[in-house]
């Protein structure tokens, strides 16, 4: 009836909100550990170069999103809306 | 579908929107670990680089052809498997 | 009451089966680009190998998904109902 | 479980079954992706060659006494450690 | 209003229970796979020498789970409550 | 967040719980399966060697460091990230 988003509406966009961040955070993770951490963990500790690593690791991470989102959104307008996925329903 | 009233086809359109838009989202997440990982190999800069950057057009180009074609022989063969059989595993 | 299924049930049945082929669509997906396509993107474009490669890719995974689950389904009549798996559940 | 009243455990019952058919379809989908990796190398055909074929059936039977025997694994050390502890990260 | 969980709570709880169980169960049946058993497929049964490994390796598997589930308690007292992991909230 | 009322601010803080308690979940889990995978591979026994015990240590100290670390990173671009721009693909 009313234009105003109900409480649960409000509540479940906060929550879709925090679980697309919890993911995005834990695919960084799993990329940049790939990418900077050697997994015979002979050391407890990040040591210099792995941290500067992790550092601009996740600055890309972050270019490659919205890069990615960006030429989704142009491949998608020049389609004209559907977008070139035919998978999803 | 068969047999649902129109509140009901309603309330299904609805759910398949949302549907739709957490598979798209996921596409794009997979597209963005994907092409992540085949394209950046280099750390001792935090901005792309130009090799790293074109990496990614091409990757996600490719990758929404990829999609694209995997999708038309997915219905295609649904459509064929559907016809064939009832019941059974989906 | 009714042996009818209910609008919810129905529903939820059509959503079921949405999910299930938007799940295997994503998994072909994965195999399918894993097998075919190298991960270099020297190329923006399928090539022709790649497109005939992707066709035979998603005929042989429909072929092994069928397969599957006939030899799933024999198992579990021969060993009477249950099946073989302890996990879930 | 304890304390349950008969509605409520029928209504877990039927959770139950609805959790068993997810588990079961998680269990089929792994398996037809890891024998589908494991076996199809050969893209010169469309259909199974009896190689990749018998490999594929070899598969299924080979994860399924797999995951039968560590099932039994699973069960005796989670029962074992039920015992041994309550609480904790389970 | 009463301090005894209801029966949505203790139905919820078990759900949890049995879901975390699975998928436990599902990971050790990929990381022990992985570990024991090649992915050639000449072979229709474990051979001795598999099963063998899949027995230790679950054992592993279970002792790792315990052991990093009591490092992770170590530190979150240590730290006094919310842990090292920003992510997720 | 911005106008939710007292009721729906608590509701939203018991989701955010749950929340946190799946996701510490699969934080533990990721952690397990990385330092099991990475550091078990003797299956000439059942019980683990030292080696293996102490690189299962290391790994968890090692993998909190990171995601730590990586947890700064995601807040602060995040951060840049919603100043600059608002709407487009989350």
């Amino acid at each position: 009836m009313s234009p105003q988003p109900s409480s649960a509406e409000k509540i479940a966009a906060v929550e879709a909100e925090m679980r697309l961040l919890g993911e995005m955070a834990s695919r960084l993770t799993k990329a940049c550990q790939q990418k900077c951490v050697p997994s015979d963990y002979r050391e407890a500790e990040l040591n210099k170069g792995e941290s500067v690593c992790l550092d601009r690791c996740a600055a890309k991470f972050f270019d490659v999103h919205m890069k990615v989102s960006e030429q989704l959104q142009q491949e998608s307008q020049s389609r004209g809306g559907g977008g070139g996925f035919g998978f999803g329903g | 579908m068969d047999g649902l009233t129109q509140a009901e086809t309603r309330e299904l359109e609805q759910r398949m929107a949302k549907r739709q838009v957490k598979e798209f989202l996921n596409v794009f997440s997979n597209l963005v670990d994907h092409c992540f990982t085949s394209c950046i190999d280099d750390f001792t800069s935090k901005s792309l680089s130009n090799r790293e950057s074109g990496c990614v057009t091409r990757c996600v180009q490719k990758q929404m052809a990829l999609s694209q074609r995997l999708s038309e022989r997915f219905q295609e063969q649904n459509a064929a498997i559907a016809q064939q059989q009832q019941g059974g595993l989906r």
